[in-house]
């Protein structure tokens, strides 16, 4: 019986193996793009969103038209699980399964974390939301579509002592994580440079308890509750804040802009204000056809996380398979290492601005940041007036 | 003759229960001596105090006439005392090795409940008892540079366990062996520590008659050829009689009767203690 | 001192309450290990089960219908659990049956990941509880209030059970000598049913109150609360009831103490809120190293 | 007698020889970002570390928790170690802090003080917690490893552990270079090669006077110490070893990995080495490493599809959405706990007649099911 079973398992894993290891005939006319987003953990509602807008654009636009020959597009999910360990390994399967060039991640940790694994493999990956610098400095295969986060966390600062009128903040990041310790970081260089005070903390994984940071934060005096962290540390912020009375605004930057933090703070006592790449609105025509493509099926909507509003991810992502098509068109190839050199000179108008990178390290040369203010009746976004910066 | 162990006053307390009360004895060099008592008299709470596995309460234990187990009553132990001679020791440095310690200075002992090493083979069983006078360090050990070492540990296992007949069972398993085997062994895998005192827990129990006969002659064999002193805990009368040079009694912790097999054999406590004294007597 | 507890009152307030939580989840591990002394690593996966079962349920159902079933459901899920998973192991060494509690929890935990996509379930708001209330200057919820009554109730609840019902005894002769009340004809398997069934029970009260502070459920939410409940039972002394229930009380309000500290010790941030986890492990590590069976575990002697 | 011994030796050394060989042929020829060698790297690299936790768990009988938290230590030493210089002064890593460490090793230096340093760690935590019994001991290894975590994040040592941020650019595999020139050394065949001599020197302790002090110790501690075995000083050497090996394959993950973070090293990581002791069977060091390959390759290669939209060549994106590959392994996992108690090879080791001998039982029981 035992020993009958056995052979069963034993016959599955070879067949696991054949399947797994002939990954089936290459079809010269596919082109593959990678998408190197978390669907679980932490980021996981960010990035089903941000692919969301990939996937958008892929369905919109299946082919991509390289030298004189129409390629087919195939996007190659890989899940990082939000997940720094995890993240080299599903960046080796992307680079495994012959992509070539890769989006990803929102997270700015797994992004670093991916990146030695595409450069090994020379294929070039496209950050979309990744603010933190690291991901893209020093290296020539790693670009980025979004501004970064010394800039955001420059334009939160001034916000919080210009338009808010703050002297000391608190702000809160989650311990180990490169995107809101990074912000964070940038904010308090600005804040304290413009004469304010801060008071700093962190919190571990995992930690679902926030009531003694928020009274933390009431107990020392601060006027804005400063804390860039994951959507799903978020939610929980926003319902302590809310029953423990937190009396102050909170200030957030680009994860925030999602709809899970609109579903959490509606109806509740919280001032919310986050900054971010793109307010739904500012191109109607995109609005409508999405929420359209959203609403046409349970799962996409489940992604888009219960409801058809437009996270700025979305449209980042949207942008980014523009981005890459562009890429792969003045390349003229689908060898990764063209497509790495045409990066470099790749230009488009997306719905979220003119899209150009810098010739240092590869990042967008973006000057606007939105600014949007949770509307706790309605349950959408107000849009601030934009912060452009010279 | 000199003592070889000599126990002065030790006294074991549990709580409040008087396990060992108040017991001197001594075995002196080559002897067999023997401990016997009903159930539960402490006899072998008081093997325990020896090998280090109980710290005694009170008293002192010398080894070849050098103290090695001191103690005295101390901490709350010190105020809950039922004992005699609390204050015999109180100046004396504290002195309660461990036991491997008081196996490294040669003293040996068997379980009652057969203890060998269950996942090893009868080899095994008495070569990883050879650690203990083993000289290599870990380093030498395992980079094999102590091979000369190893190879004679390995021989010596050969030749004990062909003296003691267990060669043939020699690559079984320890637990395997039939229970007077396994006794056997466990005397064999004490004696590989090269002890100069042996403690026998019992060594008789479960045995046949004949097996009994055997394993007298085979006592009296080992303590020949090993030059051993052997101090036994067993309840076969007739075992006990026939091996022991001196007999010591414990009923209820404390000590009833010392003497000769035959001064026992007709010591009226003695007798008390086995059969029970009547109510109206 | 009055304005000393006064100022930091929503710390200890907090403090309490998380400690009444991990306090009901603690009992369902010492319970185990008293009768099976088999660390149920699953426990706090079973507390995130019971999380998301209300989630779900209560998207359709009202609270007077899913409060129940989920209660129901989650006494379901420890009997299945213990069935499956422990009892075939019975007789196997306890290592198996250890790694048999991290193989549930494992399973547990990449269920909910899967059925719920990786995304945070946002807790319904059970009415009454999740209201907002003002105590002496501090503003905390009803179910923060609530937590150390319940728990405090449940608990004498749970020792007149165990100590007058016939049930009660069965449990505690199979704790002290399980092959003995065996062979007394205590109907072992029926007995550790029970235990689990309880600790589930209290498992699912738990996760009511603690979700309806904290708000939303991940697939790992259990796995902290559960690792601090089973902490604060070795901190008692494992198997024992009151030492958990003291225990998880102790370390709910320390690390509550901790992540304050800034605040409450006026000293700078340097990271004190890095600490709030391994300060739990530190505080049982030196209690063990002082007194190696916890606060009120019972020595046990080895008999050579 | 002598003979067989010799003969056994001699199979094991060219099936030794084989793999490695084998190593080298598929590194000369598969692309070198081919999945297979993630899986052949990560494989070899859990087979340490699990071989390690055998040690501890397997053969000493302590029941230990803390792997996790030694190979952050090694992780962290061997990072700290190799940065180079110029990048620890320039704020490419070390971007919130200022590096207080001024000097960077090789290689090989920074495993054996990545080995060391867990080595350490583990005398000082042995002193106070190997007096502890069982599950005590467990929970107890458990909580200092949850604590090295936290100190290892904490803000204050910044300047040498860069806070609770990521390390990286240190002599990862794709750095790494033959002893005294810039020729690349051959990733997959490093790892191979540092994780099968650690698995040699564990197997000549376990085989050694020492080693079988320590099971002597796993069988019974009352009967080992009435044999002069010294309990503290054994459980302590067995804890100390079992953690430097910890130490060097917490350094080679970091090297495998290109970054490493304090932050992965959690409980569930010394979970998933015990799950692959207890897969593998408690005692059996080829258990070990044949349930580590498996164990990786199936979580990281075989049932990846079931993840990404199509396994077998069925397609069914609804049904095979991330999070099922986890699902199906956890139920594998049950399957083989509930099923296998034993693990695969209970605490025999595998052997050239051993293997001889099942398949032979295999046939005999085909032959039955044919004819039935």
């Amino acid at each position: 019986m035992k020993k009958g079973f056995l052979v069963f398992l034993v016959a599955l894993m070879s067949s696991f193996m054949l399947f797994a290891g002939g990954a089936g005939e290459e079809d010269s006319t596919v082109v593959k793009i990678g998408v190197f987003e978390p669907a679980s953990g932490d980021n996981g509602a960010g990035g089903k969103q941000e692919t969301l807008g990939i996937q958008y654009a892929n369905y919109l636009t299946p082919t991509v038209t390289i030298g004189d020959t129409e390629y087919t597009v195939e996007l190659v999910m890989a899940d990082n699980e939000s997940s720094n360990d995890r993240a080299a390994t599903a960046a080796a399967t992307l680079v495994n399964a012959d992509c070539s060039v890769v989006l990803g991640s929102y997270g700015s940790g797994v992004s670093i974390a991916g990146s030695d694994t595409f450069r090994i493999a020379g294929v070039p990956a496209i950050g979309i939301t990744c603010t933190n610098p690291q991901v893209t400095e020093g290296n020539t295969h790693y670009f980025r579509i979004c501004y970064l986060d010394p800039f955001q966390g420059t334009v939160l600062a001034n916000y919080a002592y210009d338009t808010l009128g703050a002297r000391k903040v608190y702000c809160l990041a989650k311990l180990g994580d490169d995107y809101s310790g990074g912000l964070v970081n940038y904010f308090i260089e600005r804040f304290k440079s413009l004469g304010g005070e801060v008071v700093s903390e962190t919190f571990p994984e995992g930690n679902s308890d926030f009531t003694s940071y928020i009274a933390n934060a009431k107990n020392s005096g601060c006027e804005v509750f400063f804390s860039p962290v994951s959507t799903e540390a978020a939610q929980l912020i926003i319902n302590q804040a809310d029953s423990q009375g937190l009396g102050m605004p909170i200030l957030a930057g680009d994860t925030w802009d999602s709809n899970v933090i609109l579903q959490a703070a509606k109806g509740k006592n919280v001032d919310i204000t986050v900054t971010t790449f793109y307010p739904e609105g500012a191109d109607p025509e995109f609005d409508a056809a999405f929420k359209e493509w959203v609403n046409a099926d349970s799962t996409r909507l489940a992604n888009n996380g219960g409801d058809d509003t437009i996270s700025a991810v979305t449209a980042m992502g949207y942008d980014a398979y523009y981005f890459a098509l562009q890429a792969l068109q003045n390349a003229g190839s689908k060898d990764p290492a063209d497509v790495m050199e045409a990066l470099w000179t790749t230009e488009i108008d997306g719905v979220t601005g003119h899209i150009a990178l810098d010739d240092v390290n590869g990042d967008a040369i973006r000057n606007t940041v939105y600014v949007k203010h949770a509307n706790t009746e309605t349950g959408g976004w107000d849009a601030l007036p934009a912060v452009v910066v010279d | 003759m000199n003592d070889i162990l000599q126990l002065e006053n030790v006294t074991m307390q549990f709580g409040g229960v008087v396990a060992v009360n108040n017991l001197s004895m001594h075995v002196g060099e080559g002897e067999i001596v023997a401990l016997i008592g009903p159930n539960g008299a402490g006899k072998t709470t008081a093997f325990n105090c020896i090998t280090g596995v109980y710290e005694p309460t009170n008293g002192r234990i010398l080894y070849k006439g050098k103290p090695v187990i001191v103690n005295h009553p101390s901490g709350k132990m010190k105020r809950n005392y039922a004992g005699l001679c609390a204050n015999d020791y109180a100046e004396e440095r504290v002195l309660s090795p461990t036991p491997d310690e008081i196996t490294k200075m040669g003293i040996a002992r068997t379980f009652q409940n057969i203890r060998l090493f269950k996942s090893m083979t009868v080899f095994e069983n008495v070569l990883t008892a050879m650690h203990v006078r083993a000289k290599a360090n870990v380093f030498s050990s395992v980079f094999r540079l102590s091979w000369k070492e190893e190879r004679k540990m390995a021989e010596d296992t050969e030749k004990l366990l062909a003296e003691q007949g267990l060669l043939a069972h020699r690559d079984d398993r320890a637990t395997s062996l039939p229970y007077g085997l396994q006794r056997r062994l466990e005397i064999a895998r004490a004696l590989a520590t090269r002890p100069s005192l042996l403690l026998l827990d019992e060594p008789a129990a479960g045995m046949n008659p004949q097996e009994t006969q055997e394993l007298a002659q085979f006592i009296r064999e080992i303590k020949e050829k090993y030059k051993l002193t052997v101090l036994m805990i067993e309840h076969h009368m007739d075992l006990v009689m026939r091996i022991s040079d001196r007999i010591y009694v414990l009923d209820f912790g404390s000590l009833i009767a010392e003497g000769t097999p035959e001064e026992i054999q007709n010591d009226q406590r003695v007798i008390d203690a086995y059969l029970g004294v009547a109510e109206d007597v | 001192m009055v304005e000393f507890f006064h100022h930091n009152l929503s710390y200890f307030l907090s403090g309490i309450s998380v400690g009444g939580q991990y306090a009901l989840i603690a009992i369902g591990y010492t319970m185990v290990y008293g009768i099976l002394r088999l660390i149920n690593f699953a426990h706090g996966d079973v507390f995130m089960c019971a999380g998301l079962m209300m989630v779900y349920l209560s998207a359709s159902l009202p609270f007077v219908i899913s409060v129940p079933l989920v209660l129901v459901l989650t006494v379901v899920l420890g009997f299945i659990i213990e069935r499956v998973a422990y009892r075939p192991l019975r007789s196997a060494p306890r290592m198996s049956v250890m790694i048999s509690a991290i193989g549930v929890s494992y399973l547990l935990q990449n269920a909910a990941l899967y059925f719920t996509g990786g995304l945070a379930k946002v807790y319904p708001e059970i009415p009454f509880l999740s209201s907002s209330v003002t105590i002496w200057g501090a503003t905390t919820r009803v179910v923060t209030i609530v937590t150390p009554f319940l728990t405090v109730i449940l608990v004498v609840l749970l020792s007149l059970l165990i100590k007058h019902t016939k049930i009660g005894m069965a449990m505690r002769a199979v704790s002290r000598d399980f092959e003995t009340s065996q062979l007394m004809g205590i109907k072992i398997n029926r007995v550790i049913s029970i235990t689990f069934m309880i600790g589930s029970l209290l498992a699912a009260v738990a996760s009511f109150l603690y979700f309806t502070n904290y708000a939303s459920v991940t697939p790992s939410s259990g796995a902290m609360p559960g690792l601090k409940a089973f902490v604060a039972a070795v901190f008692g002394g494992i198997g024992s009831i009151p030492g958990a229930v003291i225990g998880a009380f102790i370390i709910g309000i320390c690390e509550n103490i901790i992540k304050g500290g800034a605040s409450i010790f006026g000293i700078p941030g340097s990271g004190w809120t890095t600490f709030s986890d391994a300060f739990t492990f530190a505080f049982l590590i030196v209690v063990l190293v002082v007194k190696p069976t916890g606060l009120f575990g019972e020595k046990s002697v080895d008999k050579v | 007698m002598n003979r067989e011994k010799r003969n056994h030796l001699i199979r094991l050394f060219v099936a030794i020889a084989a793999v490695y060989l084998a190593v080298i042929i598929l590194e000369m020829t598969l692309r070198p970002t081919s999945i297979l060698f993630t899986v052949l790297r990560k494989g070899a690299i859990y087979s340490l570390v699990a071989v390690s936790m055998n040690l501890l768990n397997g053969f000493t009988g302590l029941f230990s928790l803390g792997q996790a938290g030694f190979m952050l230590l090694g992780a962290y030493t061997y990072a700290i170690f190799t940065i180079p210089a110029d990048v620890k002064a320039s704020d490419r890593v070390y971007r919130y802090y200022d590096c207080i460490i001024g000097f960077d090793t090789g290689a090989l230096a920074g495993l054996i003080a990545a080995g060391l340093v867990a080595a350490l760690f583990a005398f000082l935590i042995g002193l106070p917690v190997l007096r502890l019994k069982s599950d005590y001991l467990a929970i107890a290894t458990l909580g200092f490893a949850e604590i090295i975590r936290a100190i290892f994040q904490w803000d204050v040592l910044g300047p040498v552990t860069n806070g609770a941020n990521l390390l990286r650019e240190y002599k990862d595999l794709s750095r790494i270079t033959l002893p005294f020139t810039d020729i690349p050394f051959p990733p997959t065949l490093f790892v191979f090669i540092v994780a099968g001599i650690s698995i040699l020197l564990i197997v000549l302790l376990i085989n050694s006077s020492y080693g079988r002090a320590f099971k002597a110790i796993r069988d019974d501690e009352t009967a080992a110490e009435a044999m002069g075995i010294n309990l503290f000083r054994h459980k302590e050497l067995a804890f100390v070893i079992s953690s430097f090996f910890a130490g060097v394959s917490g350094a080679l993950l970091a090297a495998f990995q290109y970054t490493v973070q304090a932050q992965q090293f959690e409980s569930m990581m010394t979970y998933e080495i015990l799950l692959i002791v207890v897969i593998g069977g408690i005692g059996s060091i080829s258990g070990s490493c044949i349930a580590s390959f498996l164990y990786i390759a199936l979580s990281e290669w075989w049932l990846r599809g079931l993840d990404m939209g199509k396994f077998l060549g069925i397609a069914a994106p609804d049904l095979f959405r991330s999070g099922f590959r986890k699902l199906v392994f956890s139920v594998i996992i049950m399957i083989i706990v509930l099923f296998f108690s034993r693990g695969i090879m209970g605490d025999k080791e595998l052997s050239y007649a051993r293997f001889i001998s099942w398949i032979k039982g295999f046939g005999k029981k085909k032959k039955k099911g044919a004819a039935a």
